[in-house]
Formats: structure tokens, C-alpha cells, sequence
């Protein structure tokens, strides 16, 4: 399936009982297929965001789409886990493909893929009641990846991973990325993750919130965690950094 | 007004050729009150006079002239009192025969307690009464005794433990019940009738529909013949109470049996029904504000006639 | 040498048992056997009446068990319909609760007249007593899984019958268990009361077998009865604990992850 | 033209509440008014007993109140009993249900010896009928806080008692609630039905308003009182919703925070 | 208050149902008022060694030190921020205090100074669920900062901040650190991040749980964040990276 174009045109958005509204005339436009970085000070938006974008918001003026459109066809992985305290490992990972009607040997085999990805086969019949807080966010993440969704909106997915395994991870990413390219926001406070991942790093700040800059990244891909060390993702990120 | 002897012991009128089916909603448990209708059925009295009776017991607050209303029953056991004001709240139901002459209520002291009557409560303010506070009898007692904030009435429990337990209570009951349990429970009772005070509704009245439908006479006719059956053989009809109720042990139907034996005939005789009696209750009724002052019995009973050849 | 209670988790309420024994035969001794009788008293009249009183228990304990059937399955789709529709919560909730208030005693002379003497008298009215805690506890349950949960399924496209059927009843099932709990104590007491007015005199129910006992003053025979009504209690809470156990124990123990 | 349910909350209620009558008088009509009087009939007699029905509601609206208050005070002191001590839970848990499963119709006599005729029997049947909801729910709600949250009062030292109050209490607020809703119509009814028993036959009680009405035939009263009784469990109701709101609305409808 | 020093002796501890133990004879010690960063792979053991030692857990076999001696002495913050839904962030923040009983007035100063040091003082009224992500857990650094601890125990503290926002905590952080001097456990995936803040930095990893590596951080302090460029700090995070 095509993937889907993200586009906030001239977005008002307020919090009930804020004292400012958070988004006034808000634009950006991510071109289908395309990953965009969003970085940005705590506090200042991109959580909304991305609600916005998946339709789990709607905005108080102007349009974003896809919005609730793309119900079906969209993975997201929260901020916090999000897992249901009641279903084991597997069975979390599975919902998506559950909720699609997959039949069960279909969903048994994607799930175990999806797991094998994040190195969670071990846990797979634990309840979540049982990881460690960086297992909880890989779960998540097999859960957003054990299916092909026209857009991928992922909210810090790899903060609570440490640097080996973040790195196995961008790996991971990248390669199922590759296969089945949808539409990709994701929010990271990790420049060079940012730089490694998309092609384009969006500086977001201020209130209401607005685009502070844009850093196209044309590196090559694929591209390999060690890519981190190279002076040419080294610029791109001090480029990113001297906005923020 | 129609008032009528006792009905005779005519022969069986000829069986109708399909059995009438007639549901009996009783108002209270199966016990010897009602033995002369399970004698009716026992013995075939019934089914000889060409009725299918099924007999449905009941129990506190049993809403027999509810089913009736409701044709879930066909004949309903019900108290005059009960009768007449319901009729006035529109229930078309009509009595048709009397079982008790004297109404079973009165009031249960002990042997000792020196009371002939109810109305020497009034000298004796150490004694509370259990009664049901509210209802017509309570209402007709203070009323009649002038017993407002002299005689202190309390709740009933519905059980006789409470008198057993507290010298200092008399109680509300029913010749057919307490007195019976509290003597096989040891305490010597002495039963006073509510009838010597004036109040003596007839208290099971067998009722039907109004207008009667017309196997009513016919059905009548049965009935007494199997009530004067089971006051002069009770034996077979109390084994089936007794069978059916192992609480119910022989020793209380039997005591209960004898007791209720004088209520039943009274002076008229079982079954009789008589105007003045009827007129009696209603007049009962007016002075305790449950009917309005123009009341009549006119029309809440009748001597069913089966046709002009009927006696 | 006190025993480790983790070791013997039956030990106190059996304890217990023995003292409140005691309590109770020591009150009776002060107090006159017709209120109150002895334990003994007691064993000995449901002993001798053992035949009838198991049936009653039975007859009784059908009823209440389909009464708390009826109203889980009720009061379910009662909040599951108040959860689909705000304006048939605002029309109806109020409602419920009357069907609570409703005197049973003084009721079911109608349910008598309408549903005829007997056994569905005792279910309706058990039935009738344990439908509002069901309902208001499945209607708070429902609203027990949290936003992002809430988010995650509308994101997957899920209809709005896997979101009940997935999410909102399992993370509803812990207060669900609650009102349960508390329901089927009150089912068999609504059958014992609708036993009371619906018996129709035949001896095979509970609230015949008080009722009547009370009418013959047999308090033993009446504490007797009660004692099975309190066991049908125990009885029913003890298949909700089950239940309880097998559907959430695992994970509702474990305290939840976000 | 349909109206706009989110600005007019009480609209459906009130519609329903016509329909209802609507029903009620139709079915009525062809009822035989000795079972179901019709809504205008039971309006003309609770206007003709306008001033004992008043009396009666406002004196079993204190029986009732009381007892939940009692209730919901031993309830709660119950839970965090039993939180305290599992031992003391182990102990007294089945047994709480069992003053649950008391027909209060039966031991209604023994509470008139204990406690005298009136409004005391009132109050405690009322107490005994509503204790088990909240036992329930305060016993699952001192269990709604998180395990991570315990181990934050236990790591800065809290008390017990702090514990409890500034952890637990709130915590579990939200299933408490819950238990109190379906406790304050159970408390109407079990002071009516206290009232059957003990009312002391003063007129000033719905109990004896109800009973009274059904020995003189006056199904229309009966139903007039037991509607003061409807009006009461709603009234109690109200204000436990108002406590709620109160006491947990503004984070509770937020959806909590890890 | 003197610093509690951190001691683990031949301590053993499984979870139950576990199929493997997670520590088996493992020892530790930090020494009073010293900072030691933990690092080690996700799912390894990290979060179960701080509760631990805050006595939280006890250990199956040997002797965790102070363990529950600490109470009332120690401060933390949980991997999630683990706030109280039904309290207002300055409640939540005052909530040691409120333990300790420190009356309304000082509990008052000490709440708006530690919500100043995390950049929160405007949304002192509003309740958790109104707030961000990364707003939250600053929440909960407050909370663990209100007091001065003899112990102050962190769990991944910074991960859900953005690089400005994470650089000035750390600066707060630190500036906190001097004045009382308690000891201090730090886990952290950010390798940088251990290195600028800790005294050692402590390699975690394998099951049963082992101290891999040990690296002592010999930087003058005060470190400021912009240190994170510097080629000496550079070395000691290329030394922990080598063993990880
Ligand atoms: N409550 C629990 N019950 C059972 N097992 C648990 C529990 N908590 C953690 N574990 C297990 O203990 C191991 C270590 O968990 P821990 O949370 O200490 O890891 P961690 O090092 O903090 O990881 P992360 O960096 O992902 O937070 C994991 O394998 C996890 O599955
Ligand atoms: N449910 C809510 N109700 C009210 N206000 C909210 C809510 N969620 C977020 N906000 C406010 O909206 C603003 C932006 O929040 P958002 O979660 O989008 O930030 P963020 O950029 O994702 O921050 P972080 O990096 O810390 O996660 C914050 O000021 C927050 O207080
Ligand atoms: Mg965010
Ligand atoms: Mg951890």
C-alpha cells in the first residue's frame, strides 16, 4: 500500500483550561514516504503533534492529514509503553494484526518476526508486569512494526534503550523501513539519532508552537550506527544543534 | 336481601360432561383452616360434582383476589373485610360462601393473665400488644375502646417467640395458629375472641369473579358438602397437610383441627352467610374510615342459585 | 508458638468460626430460646430437618445463582448500552436505581400476580436486588482502561466492538468483580425474600422454611434456614473469587504496567 | 430538531420519566387497579397523605442516611482493617458477607428485642444491608494504587497511617464510589424494610406507610410511599455523586498519570 | 547529614518465575558521597540493583547495604515518573516533605525552589495528566531534589529530555550535588551523560548480573555540559563504550 503524505495546514490547537493555545496557524508537510525528525525543547508540542497527525486530536482549526483517516493503516509507538497489563508479550505485539482480523497462524508467525526483531522471543508469553522499563518500549516497538502501516509515528521509541542496543535497533529500523517505506514522524531529543534516521531533521520550538528550522540529511542509505562517528553526520548534527 | 341455612347435603348434582377447571388461590400456607377444599379434592367431591380443582396454597400476603382480577385463578380465599374494601377500590369479585362464622382473629393472652376479654386491656397498662398496627381490627379495637395513647400497641413479628418470650406481651393471632404453637411450645394461652367485641367479618370467604360465572352454584354446593365431609372425618384430609409440610407435625393439625372447629359452625352453621352479619362488617368498616359512610354489602355477596329449581 | 497464617490461610476463619460459636452460645444461655437459640439448638433442628433444608438450600440457591445470572448478564449490557450511548445513560441510569429501591416484600405481590407463584418469583426478585451493583460496576469498569489505551485501539481501527470486547471489559473485569462479589450475597437474599410472598406453600425454598419456622416459633429450625441462605452466600462468593482468580488473578495481582 | 444532549443533560431523563408514566398508565389501565394503580391515581393519593408522606420520607431519609454513614464509617474501618492485618482479613472476610445474607425480614424481630422498637431498627437494617458494598469496594480500592507507587511512600518513610491517607485513601476513591452507589439504595431499603418490623406503629415512616397501605387495600398509597422511597435512594445517590465529582472528579475523568 | 556508602556482598536474587537467577554472589560498593553511573544493556538487571539498595527488594542471599536502613534518608527517582494522578505537581513535589512533616510554609519555599530548578514553576497548579512527557519526569527530579537525601538513587532521570533542557539539569544537578554531597546512584544509557556526572562509571552486564568494567572519572568538577567536547571526556566514554 502507497504511503501516506503528513500536512499540517494552518493548525490552531489548545489544551482545555491552557492559558495559550499551543498551535496557532501551524504548517509542515511531509512528503509520503519520507522520515522527518522532530526535535525540540520538553514541553514545547510534538507529543500533540503527532496526536494530531494520527487523528487521536482534532485540531481546533485548519486541517491535518491524514488525521483519523489513516485509521488502519497507521502504527505509532507512545511515549510510555502502553501495553495491556493483561495480555502477555506475544499477545500485545499481536494486537494490531488481532484488531485486523489476521487469521491466528498468520498473526503467530508475524509476531515471532516482530519479536525476533526487538530480541524479546524469550519473553514472549511474560506479562508485562515482568520487563524491565527498556523491554516494555521494545515490545511497543514490535508491536508498531509487526505490520506494514502506510505511516509510522513514533514518539522517543529508543530513549530507553542503551547504546548497543539503540544501535541494533537503528539497524533493525532502517531495514524495515527499506521494505515497505510508509510516511515516518519521529520524535527524538537524540540529534544524532535524528541525523542517522530521516531525511529531514524539523527544529520545532516557541509557543505557539512553530518550525525554527529544517535540516535536509542526504546521506546514503543504509546507514550503519558507526555512521554516527563520520565528520559528514558530525556537521549535519552541530547544523541541527545551533537552532535548538 | 338473600340469606340462606346452611347448604344441605343435597345429592350430587348430575357431572357436567367436561370438567370445569377451577384454580383455588388459598391466602395462607395449606393447613386445617382450608382441610374442608383439600377434603373436596381428596375425596372426589369435587370431581364427582364435574370440577378439576387444583388448589394453589399461599402465605403472607398472598394476592388472591389479585389472581383472580389477573385469571390466574378461578375462586380465591379471601376475608370479608378485605373483600369489601377492595370491591369499593373496584375489584369485581363477589363472595359466594363462608367457611369460618366466627372470625379466626382475636387476641392471645396467657392463662394467667386474668383477661376474659379483649376489652379488659384497657385496665392494664403494664401489657403491650402485638398487633398489626394499622390494619382495620387495630383500628376498630382503639377506636371502639377508646385505647388512643392508653394502650400501647407494637409491631407484630408475624411469630408467637416474641409472646412466648415477654409475660408483659399479648398478641394478635388467629385461633387457627398461635394458640396451638404456644401451648405445644409450654405456655398455657387463653384466646379471646374478636368476635366479642363486635368485630366478626366472615375471615374465609370463598370469592369468584362478579358476575359469577355459571358453575358457581354447583361449585358451592361441592364445596359445602366436602367441609361438612372434613368436619366430620378430618383424619384424611389433615394426613395430606401433614405430608405435604413435614413442619406441620400431627399433634399441632390435630389441636388446631379442634380449635377451629366452633369458629366454623358458630351459630349459623358452616357456610351460612346472613345479611345482617354482612351489613355488621360493612358498618365496622365505616366507623374505622376504610369505607365511605354510604357503604352497602349490596352485591359483595351472593347465595348462588343454580336455577329456579335451586333450594 | 503462633502458626504462620501464609501457611494455613484457613486457620483464621476457622478460629473465627470457633469464637463467634461461642459469642453465640454464650448470648443464647442469657437470652430466651425463643429469640435466640443455641448453636446446638440449632444443629440439632437442621439436623432433623437436614432432608427438607437440603432441597430448600438447592431449590433456593438455583434460584439466586440464575437471579445473579440474569442480572450480570443485564446489568452488562446495561452499562455496555450506557457506555455506547450518553443520552440513554442520562435517560435510563436513574431508572436503574429505582428498581433497587423497590421494597421486595412489597413488590412481589405483582411479580406473584404477573409471573405466577414459585420460582420465578425468587429469580426475578433476586434478580431485581443484585441488578444495580452489577450495572454500576460494570459501568465504572468500562471507563477503566486509561486514554492512551483508549487511543491506541482507535488508532488500530479496532470497531467499536473490539474496543469493548478487547480492552474496555478486561480492564473493567477487576471493579466488574467487585460489584459481583457484593451481588451475590444480595441475590440470595432477594430469593429468600421473594420466597417469603412467592412460595406458594410448598416447602422446597428457604425463605418457606424461615418464614414457617417462624410461624410454628421453631427460632432453631428458623436459624437453621438462615445458616443455608448464609452458606449459598459463601457459595456464590466463592465462585466469584474463582472466577475472580482464573480471569484477572495473574495479571491484577501483578499490579499493572503502563 | 433533536435537541443537543450535551446541553441539555437532564433532557433524556426527564423524556424518559414521561415515557415511563406513559407505560405505566397504559399498562395500568388495563390492569385491575388493585395491583397496579395508575400514575394519577397514586398522585391524588400522595397528595390527599401529602403530610404524613412527607414526615415518613424525611424520618426514613434520616434512618436511611444514617445508616449509610454508619455503614460506610465501619465499612471503611473494616477495609483498612483488613488491609492492616491479613490475618484479621482471613479471619472475618466470609463472615462479613454473612450480615449481608441476614433476611433482615427475620432477624428483624431480634434487632426490636435488642435495640427497641423504631427508628434504631431502622438504622441499623439499613447499616446491615449497605456495610458489605462498601466492606468490598474499600477492600479492592486500598488495592488500587500502583506497586511502584507504594514503593515511593514506603522509600520516603511514610507512616502507615500516612501511607493510607495520602496513597491509598485516594487511590482507591474512584471503586469506592462505586460501592457507595449501590450502598445508598440498598440503605432505603433496608430502613423500609426495618420499618416493616419495627416501626413502632407511629405513621411516621415510609416502612409503616407502605405496609399500612397494603392492610388497608390502598395500592395506590403503597406505591405513593414506596415512590418517596424511590425519590430517597435517588436523593442519596445524588449525593454521593456530588462527593464524587468533589473528591475525585478533576483527576479521575482526566484518566490518571503513570 | 553524612552520605550512606552503597554496599552489595555476595547478594543473590531471583524473580519469581523466573527461570534463571538475575544476580548470583554479585558484589558492589560506593563508597559515602561518591557518584557512581551504572551502564549495561537493556533488561539487565539496572532498575532491580537501585531497588535493591534502596531496600525495595530484598536480597535472596547476602547483604545489600543500606537497603530499608536508608528510609527517610534517601531519595529517588523511578525509571517512570510515578507521579499521584490526584495531586497537583507542587503537591507531588512536596510529598517528602509532607512524609517528613515538614510544615506548610518551608514545604512551600522548598517546593517552589525545586519546581524553579526544573523549569516548572508554571504549571505548579496543574495536575499530571495535563503534562508532557519529559514534564513529568522533571517532576519527578524535583520531587527526588526537594530534600537534601543521604542517598540519592536515579533511574534514567534524563532520558526523556531534550539535549538544551538535559544539559541545564545537568548543571542543576550538580550545583545540587556539592551542596549536600550524598552518595549517588546514577543509571543512564547515555554514556557521555555518566561520564560528565559520575565519579566512576560502572559496566553492568551478563546473567547472572557482573560487573564488567570499572572506569574511574578523574574530570575537576564543577563539569559543565559544554565539558561533552572535550577529547579528555571523549577517551573515558570511548573506555566505557569498549566494554559494553
Ligand atoms: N516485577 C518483575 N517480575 C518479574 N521479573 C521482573 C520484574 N521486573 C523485572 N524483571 C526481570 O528482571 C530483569 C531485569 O530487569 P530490570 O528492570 O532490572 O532491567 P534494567 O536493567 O533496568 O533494564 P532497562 O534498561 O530496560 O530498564 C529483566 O529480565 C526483567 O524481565
Ligand atoms: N492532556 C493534556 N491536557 C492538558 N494539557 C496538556 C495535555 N497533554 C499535554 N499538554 C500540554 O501541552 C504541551 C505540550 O505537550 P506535549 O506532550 O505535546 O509535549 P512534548 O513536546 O511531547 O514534550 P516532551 O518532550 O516532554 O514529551 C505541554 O505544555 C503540556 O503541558
Ligand atoms: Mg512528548
Ligand atoms: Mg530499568
Amino acid at each position: 500500500m502507497d504511503a501516506l503524505p503528513v500536512a499540517f495546514e494552518e493548525v490552531g490547537f489548545a489544551w482545555p483550561a491552557a492559558p495559550a493555545p499551543l498551535l496557532r496557524g501551524f504548517g509542515l508537510r511531509c512528503p509520503a514516504g519520507t522520515l522527518t525528525a522532530l526535535v525540540g525543547p520538553s514541553g514545547c508540542g510534538k507529543s500533540t503533534l503527532l496526536r494530531l497527525a494520527a487523528g487521536l486530536l482534532l485540531p481546533q482549526e485548519g486541517r491535518v492529514a491524514p488525521g483519523a483517516s489513516a485509521r488502519g493503516g497507521l502504527a505509532m509507538v507512545f511515549q510510555q509503553p502502553n501495553l495491556l497489563a493483561w495480555r502477555t508479550v506475544a499477545d500485545n505485539v499481536g494486537l494490531p494484526l488481532e484488531l485486523r482480523g489476521v487469521p491466528v497462524a498468520a498473526r503467530r508467525d508475524a509476531v515471532a518476526e516482530a519479536l525476533g526483531r526487538v530480541e524479546l522471543e524469550d519473553v514472549a508469553q511474560a506479562l508485562p508486569a515482568a520487563l524491565s522499563g527498556g523491554m516494555r518500549m521494545r515490545v511497543a516497538l514490535a508491536r508498531a512494526w509487526v505490520q506494514a502501516p502506510r505511516l509510522l509515528v513514533m514518539d522517543e521509541p529508543f530513549a530507553a534503550l542503551d547504546a548497543l542496543t539503540r544501535g541494533r535497533m537503528y539497524d533493525r529500523f532502517q531495514a524495515l523501513w527499506e521494505q515497505g517505506r510508509p510516511t515516518g514522524l519521529l520524535v527524538t531529543h537524540d540529534v544524532d539519532e535524528a541525523v542517522l534516521l530521516a531525511d529531514r531533521v524539523v527544529v520545532l520550538g516557541g509557543r505557539p508552537l512553530g518550525v525554527v528550522a529544517e535540516v535536509a540529511v542526504d546521506l546514503p542509505r543504509p546507514r550503519s550506527a558507526s555512521l554516527r562517528h563520520e565528520p559528514a553526520l558530525g556537521a549535519l548534527v552541530r547544523q541541527v544543534e545551533a537552532h535548538l | 336481601a338473600p340469606s340462606s341455612d346452611p347448604a344441605p347435603p343435597t345429592p350430587a348434582a348430575p357431572p357436567a360432561s367436561a370438567a370445569t377447571r377451577v384454580r383455588l388461590a388459598l391466602n395462607w400456607f395449606p393447613e386445617p383452616e382450608f382441610g374442608g377444599f383439600y377434603e373436596g379434592v381428596l375425596g372426589g367431591v369435587y370431581e364427582q360434582a364435574g370440577f378439576q380443582v387444583e388448589i394453589i396454597p399461599g402465605g403472607p400476603g398472598a394476592p388472591t383476589l389479585e389472581l383472580l382480577e389477573a385469571g390466574k385463578a378461578e375462586a380465591a380465599i379471601t376475608a370479608a373485610d378485605d373483600l369489601l374494601v377492595k370491591r369499593e377500590k373496584g375489584a369485581r369479585a363477589v363472595a359466594v360462601w363462608a367457611a369460618f362464622q366466627l372470625t379466626r382473629v382475636g387476641v392471645l393472652a396467657r392463662a394467667d393473665s386474668g383477661l376474659q376479654r379483649i376489652g379488659d386491656l384497657g385496665g392494664r397498662p403494664e401489657l403491650k400488644v402485638a398487633i398489626e398496627v394499622g390494619s382495620p381490627f387495630q383500628r376498630w379495637l382503639w377506636q371502639r375502646h377508646g385505647w388512643e395513647g392508653k394502650v400501647q400497641a407494637v409491631p407484630t413479628t408475624g411469630s408467637v417467640a416474641a409472646f412466648l418470650a415477654d409475660p408483659s406481651l399479648v398478641q394478635q393471632a388467629y385461633v387457627t395458629s398461635e394458640p396451638c404453637v404456644a401451648r405445644a411450645r409450654g405456655v398455657e394461652p387463653v384466646f379471646l375472641r374478636a368476635s366479642d367485641e363486635g368485630w366478626n367479618p366472615y375471615g374465609t370467604v370463598l370469592a369468584v369473579a362478579d358476575p359469577p360465572p355459571a358453575w358457581v352454584p354447583a361449585f358451592v354446593q361441592a364445596t359445602a358438602r366436602a367441609w361438612q365431609a372434613y368436619v366430620e372425618a378430618p383424619a384424611r384430609a389433615n394426613a395430606e397437610l401433614v405430608r405435604r409440610n413435614d413442619q406441620l407435625d400431627p399433634a399441632l393439625v390435630e389441636c388446631i383441627t379442634q380449635a377451629q372447629a366452633p369458629f366454623l359452625t358458630g351459630t349459623d352453621g358452616l357456610g351460612a352467610m346472613t345479611a345482617e352479619r354482612w351489613q355488621q362488617s360493612v358498618d365496622a368498616l365505616v366507623t374505622v374510615g376504610l369505607l365511605k359512610p354510604d357503604a352497602s354489602a349490596e352485591g359483595a355477596w351472593i347465595v348462588p342459585q343454580a336455577s329456579p329449581a335451586a333450594p | 508458638m503462633i502458626p504462620d497464617v501464609s501457611r494455613h490461610p484457613r486457620l483464621p476463619a476457622a478460629l473465627t468460626a470457633l469464637a463467634l460459636l461461642l459469642v453465640w452460645a454464650l448470648v443464647a444461655v442469657r437470652t430466651s430460646p425463643l429469640l435466640l437459640p443455641g448453636p446446638l439448638a440449632v444443629l440439632r433442628a437442621a439436623w432433623s430437618a437436614r432432608q427438607a433444608l437440603a432441597e430448600a438450600t438447592l431449590h433456593t440457591g438455583l434460584a439466586a445463582g440464575a437471579g445473579l445470572v440474569l442480572a450480570t448478564g443485564l446489568g452488562l449490557v446495561g452499562a455496555v448500552a450506557f457506555h455506547l450511548s450518553r443520552t440513554l445513560e442520562l435517560a435510563l441510569y436513574p431508572y436503574a436505581l429505582l428498581l433497587q429501591t423497590l421494597p421486595i416484600v412489597a413488590v412481589a405481590p405483582l411479580l406473584v400476580v404477573w409471573l405466577d407463584y414459585g420460582t420465578p418469583v425468587a429469580v426475578a426478585s433476586a434478580a431485581l436486588v443484585s441488578f444495580f451493583p452489577v450495572l454500576t460496576a460494570g459501568h465504572l469498569g468500562l471507563r477503566a482502561a486509561t486514554v492512551e489505551q483508549v487511543e491506541l485501539f482507535s488508532l488500530y481501527g479496532a470497531s467499536t466492538a473490539q474496543e469493548l470486547l478487547l480492552l474496555r471489559l478486561p480492564a473493567g473485569l477487576p471493579t466488574l468483580f467487585a460489584g459481583l462479589r457484593a451481588a451475590g450475597g444480595l441475590a440470595v437474599i432477594g430469593a429468600v425474600v421473594g420466597e417469603f410472598v412467592g412460595s406458594n406453600g410448598v416447602p422446597r425454598s428457604l425463605g418457606y422454611q424461615v418464614l414457617y419456622a417462624a410461624r410454628t416459633a421453631e427460632p432453631a429450625l428458623s436459624f437453621a434456614a438462615i445458616g443455608c441462605a448464609a452458606a449459598l452466600s459463601l457459595g456464590l462468593f466463592v465462585v466469584v473469587r474463582l472466577g475472580e482468580r482464573r480471569l484477572i488473578g495473574r495479571w491484577h495481582a501483578a499490579g499493572g504496567a503502563a
